[in-house]
């Protein structure tokens, strides 16, 4: 029985076919939830894909965080089940107030698309179990609004609790505070995340395959 | 110095998709009552007492405000 | 609750004489002659408006229809054309039970009002047609013209029109695989804004614009109906500015990518249940289109009472619900049975779907406004019996002019410091520069079948529609590749053979990703058809294209014709912009642009003629513009297509780029950076180095051979008559590129160049 | 019917790219005096009557405004 990983389709997601794709690469069972649906049909992963849900007006992430699914993602969370946020979903995420600070518009104030180095830096959730602390991986990036801010109690208190994922090498692509490129919260099983491991799965269609290890390592742990 | 603030608004016949995904939102907040919601933006600059009306004018029209979907108020205080 | 301001039928015919004021709408005396004739009365004024958007040069084609019809006169003679030109889109037969729609079309005047918002709808527009014809949008690409680069107003422009084209599409999660930037002092008022879109569906999903069956029921769905851009589309395509003033102008549409990203998927689900009889998306002409469309190509009769349509703006009136361009909206024909499945979708989407007629076998659209009849008109004097115009035709009176001044006197470069330094401001080049300040607010990963995007030669996408395994293990699967090329200033040389050139090169942009070129879709650019001498550019680049593709054996499936690109008196540069479709077998072995092989060898394909007429030399070092383009060989761009794509799919080649603009020497610039690698270049014996480094002959490629493929790749251009050269090796470790003999520069050096011309100028 | 009018601003230590692009431009258009920009977000509201405070506070802080790095005030007008 392969693990079974949900991907939650709100309207306006967009890279979600992508997420289930890089959810079956690594062996495990993507499970299609909808946002109209509380259920979250006994999954034992949430991944909230990237994408524009609601078209991210008023702010991104903001109108998907009140989505019926959400209440039950919220729930479940909190009672410690692995959550992935990509890029809006990492919005949606923090308009949830699962995790703390917000995404606001690129500093340069367009939509950036590049192959990003990143580098690994807190291999102890669920989602990085599997790759080497500090490991530098390439991933793709794509986002109008990824700019990571947060007061500087909270991205002390990230940085000293080893809380900041993965951070933005050489060049940071959307003006995030301290180079954050992605955070967990306290227990650690729910993660955040700018760049798009689902698109770095496949030399075929990707930069390579370095953003396989996020579902992999969910689902090493889970196997 | 005095504060400025500028607030633009979408002309009324131009869509504003931001302000019909809000309303949309508001049914699941069960919030009822508010029939419309129109989104725009504000600004608030810090500007030295020798700045005239007209600069204000000519900077909204120009950088603030995009005049041919837009519209703009000005206030002072 | 009679409306005493309501223009009836009944009235109509009452008040014969009542004036109207077709001329303000764009219309003739005669035309308006003729639909008094059609109807045995005057129109009414929701009449007046359906005519007048649907008779108006943007949608009747009435200018170019006649010279069209070539396309279809001289055919190929093909069976992989599923539906040609006529519908939405053509569809074409690519194996494997896929099949693939794709179109460009223009949106170049909104995009000179309103940059953001006119790029946006463009694109929206474009993707809608698509949609209709029952496939999934997989991609977008987006040819541009701008003025000159240092020009203020393209500082407006530009970034607007970009952020419009990427704010659109990337909110609608189809990935930009590629397009052209250009920069022109004769689009400075004009730019041109080019978006294409392409679809895939299984062969038995095609979808027809057609409203058949009486008692079935007219649909509309999606966004409610504004004052969007009231006239707009006819208004604009049948002026220029300066001659109509403001007025002409759309008042600007908003789009709202939201809202069609769920009306698609809305669309592909009701598809996917086979609930429609027929579909058609409101574009231009919105509603006057789809209805009269519709039942033209179908039964024949609908009956529509038309307070019924969702507004936005309660005090629309029926002329002006007619005449709105609101965006995101569709019409669907379904029969009865299936409403309730219908609306359910729809409802699971949150898309507003509302019936608003029938279908009939009367031969008239007749439309209520509460009751009162306000239309009463056989549709197909709207759709299809338009005006056709057989435009004065006349050749410009300063053509041989400039065709003599050749430019052979131009100062050229005579020494290796001279050439190096002459490389350096070519790559520098506008047109040549590195394009990714723009193409990097595109989002070219989503969807995951993305396998060449910009800065390839051409676009390439995996045929997987996400279910089909395949796709999940990464196995032998199908593709299809895209490019979109076009050259103004050719095709200002010689609009037959400017029209040739720029289906051969996108021809060869697709060949050299190792994908079979397939079909054609094409977006002509003009000025005014009212100019004898724009017309005459025009009906040349015409019958070059027609020609063109006859020779090659790709058929056109459909296109785009944007006149009145002019300020006062002067029209823009002549530019068609040619779309070519192509099919790989396997994505895995497709070529890529990059020289990656340390040791290979380079070989140059084809023949170097003197040739700088027209070329990115003489523009950019010169600003010179004069003599006659490069020769088109197209029995020669087939050779070497075959040879590209053979050798791909055996495995003899790295990797190819094609030669165009800037010649080989910007060709091996291009593959240098991306693949990080220094080249080892010896020019062919007793060459001119400057011709052989920039002449833009075509025809041409170079391909970087393993040592190990050598024999067999050079046996297999023997064998074939193709002539090649070996011009150098691929050396990884080496910094520079080294024309040996000549002079050397460094990878460095070439990148800053050719990263900062466009970047610099829009920072920050 | 009564129109309310919400305005969201960024807190004071959230840098705001947008206002500093603006200042920039400023310069660029040689406009003096102006300091500084702060950009934010203006809504127009339709409510009935019955709406309350409350709610509007409400809708304001769960909705319109993102409280862990914006501000609201709320004007009936
Ligand atoms: N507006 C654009 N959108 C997307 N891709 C673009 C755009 N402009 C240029 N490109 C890409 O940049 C590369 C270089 O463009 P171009 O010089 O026209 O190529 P070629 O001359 O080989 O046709 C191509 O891959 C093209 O698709
Ligand atoms: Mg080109």
């Amino acid at each position: 029985m392969p693990p079974r990983i949900g991907v939650v389709t709100f309207p306006g997601s967009l890279d979600d076919r992508d997420a289930a794709r890089a959810v079956r690469f690594a062996g495990a069972e993507a499970v299609p939830l909808w946002h109209a649906d509380t259920s979250l049909h006994d999954v034992e992963a949430v991944i909230l894909p990237g994408g524009f849900s609601y078209g991210d007006y008023l702010r991104a992430g903001a109108i998907a965080r009140f989505s019926p699914v959400m209440e039950s993602v919220i729930a479940a969370a909190n009672d410690g089940l692995p959550v992935l946020g990509i890029c809006n979903g990492f919005q949606v995420l923090c308009e949830a107030h699962l995790l703390p600070g917000a995404l606001q518009g690129n500093a340069a104030r367009r939509f950036v698309c590049k192959e990003q180095l990143l580098r690994i830096e807190n291999t102890a959730t669920p989602w990085t179990s599997g790759y080497r602390p500090g490991q530098e991986v390439v991933i793709p990036i794509k986002n109008m609004d990824g700019c990571y801010v947060a007061d500087e109690r909270t991205l002390d208190e990230l940085e000293s609790s080893g809380r900041v994922v993965a951070r933005y090498l050489d060049g940071n692509p959307n003006g995030s505070y301290r180079d954050i490129a992605g955070v967990c919260n306290a227990a650690g099983n729910v993660v955040g995340l700018m760049p798009h491991p689902e698109h770095a799965i496949d030399a075929l269609t990707g930069p390579g395959t370095d953003g396989l290890g996020f579902f992999l390592s969910f689902t090493g742990v889970a196997a | 110095m005095a504060r400025v603030v500028v607030d633009v608004v979408l002309k009324p016949e131009i869509l504003d998709p931001q302000g019909q995904a809000i309303v949309g939102a508001l049914r699941r907040l069960d919030i009822n009552g508010v029939t419309d919601v129109r989104q725009g933006k504000h600004f608030e600059l810090e500007v030295d007492d020798s700045v005239d009306e007209q600069t204000i004018t000519r900077l909204a029209d120009t950088l603030l405000a995009n005049p041919v979907i837009e519209n703009f108020t000005i206030r002072r205080g | 609750m009679s409306d005493p301001n309501l223009d009836t039928v009944e009235r109509a015919a009452r008040t014969p004489d009542h004036p109207q004021p077709f001329a303000e709408l764009g219309m003739k005396d005669d035309e308006y002659a003729r639909v008094r004739e059609i109807l045995g009365r005057r129109p009414t004024s929701s009449e007046l408006a359906i005519y007048s958007v649907m008779w108006s040069e943007h949608c009747s084609y009435k200018s170019s229809s006649a010279h069209l019809k070539q396309f279809a006169d001289k055919a190929p003679k093909t069976d992989i054309l599923l539906v040609g030109m006529g519908e939405n889109a053509g569809v074409v037969d690519v194996g494997d039970g896929w099949a693939v729609t794709f179109k460009i079309e223009s949106h170049n005047h909104p995009s000179y009002v309103e940059p953001y918002q006119g790029a946006a709808t463009g694109v929206g527009g474009i993707v809608r047609d698509i949609l209709t014809m029952g496939a999934r949008p997989v991609a977008v690409m987006d040819s541009l013209r701008f003025g000159r680069l240092d020009a203020p107003d393209t500082g407006r422009v530009l970034p607007g029109v970009v952020a419009g084209i990427g704010g659109y599409g990337n909110c609608l999660g189809l990935p930009n695989i590629g397009g052209e930037v250009y920069f022109d002092e004769a689009y400075a008022a004009n730019p041109l804004v080019n978006a294409l879109c392409v679809g895939v569906m299984r062969t038995d999903g095609i979808k027809l614009a057609k409203a058949d069956g009486p008692g079935n029921k007219v649909v509309l769905f999606g966004a409610r109906t504004g004052g969007d851009g009231i006239g707009g589309a006819s208004v604009l395509a049948s002026a220029t500015f300066e001659t109509e003033g403001e007025t002409k102008r759309p008042s600007v549409q908003v789009g709202d990518p939201f809202a069609e990203k769920v009306l698609i998927e809305c669309c592909l689900e009701i598809f996917a249940a086979d609930l429609v009889v027929g579909i058609q998306d409101l574009g231009a002409a919105g509603l006057s289109c789809a209805t009269t469309e519709l039942a033209a190509a179908g039964t024949g009769g609908m009956d529509v009472d038309l307070e019924l349509a969702p507004l936005r703006d309660p005090t629309l009136r029926p002329e002006e619900i007619l005449m709105s361009e609101s965006q995101e909206r569709m019409m669907a024909i379904v029969t009865p049975e299936h409403l309730d499945a219908f609306t359910a979708v729809c409802a699971k989407w949150d898309v507003t779907a509302t019936v608003i007629g029938t279908v009939t076998d009367t031969g008239r659209l007749r439309m209520r406004w509460h009751g009162e009849q306000i239309v009463d008109l056989p549709p197909r004097t709207a759709a299809q019996d338009g005006p056709v115009y057989q435009r004065p035709i006349e050749r410009p009176y300063d053509q041989d002019v400039i065709n003599q001044h050749d430019g052979r006197d131009l100062p050229r470069p005579r020494n290796g410091e001279e050439l190096r330094r002459t490389l350096l401001q070519v790559v520098a080049s506008p047109n040549l520069a590195d394009k990714s300040w723009i193409t990097d607010q595109y989002d070219r990963f989503v969807m995951g079948n993305t396998v060449l995007a910009q800065p390839e030669d051409a676009g390439m996408i995996r045929l997987d529609d996400g279910s089909a395994p395949t796709g999940d293990t990464g196995g032998t699967v199908r593709g299809i590749a895209l490019s979109t090329d076009g050259n103004g200033r050719y095709t200002r040389l010689d609009p037959y053979t400017g029209a040739r050139l720029a289906l051969a090169e996108a021809y060869r942009n697709v060949a050299t990703t190792g994908a079979r070129p397939l079909a054609v879709t094409n977006c002509l650019n003009f000025g005014s058809p009212e100019d004898p001498s724009v017309m005459w550019q025009f009906t040349e680049a015409v019958r070059g294209l027609a020609d063109g593709c006859l020779e090659l054996g790709v058929p056109v499936t459909g296109g785009n014709v944007s006149f009145y690109n002019q300020t006062g008196s002067t029209p823009i540069l002549p530019t068609p912009v040619i779309g070519v479709l192509g099919v790989i077998d396997d994505v895995a072995r497709r070529t890529k642009q990059a020289f990656g092989t340390d040791g290979a060898l380079l070989y140059l394909l084809g023949d170097t003629r003197e040739e700088f007429g027209g070329s990115e030399w003489a523009h950019v070092v010169h600003g010179y513009l004069g003599g006659l383009p490069p020769q088109v060989d197209l029995d020669r761009e087939r050779l070497l297509a075959d040879i590209l794509i053979n050798a791909s799919r055996d495995g003899l080649i790295d990797s190819a780029h094609d030669l165009s603009e800037g010649g080989l020497a910007h060709a091996l610039v291009e593959a240098c950076l991306r693949g990080g690698a220094g080249a080892r270049i010896v020019l062919p014996e007793g060459s001119d180095p400057f011709v052989a480094l920039f002449s833009e002959s075509t025809g041409r490629a170079v391909v970087s051979v393993p040592r190990s493929e050598e024999v067999r790749f050079t046996d297999m251009c023997t064998a074939r008559g193709l002539p090649r050269a070996r011009i150098g090796v691929i050396d990884l470790l080496d910094t520079d590129l080294d024309v040996q003999g000549q002079f050397r520069v460094p990878l460095r050096e070439l990148r800053a160049a050719w990263r900062s011309t466009i970047a610099d100028r829009f920072a920050p």
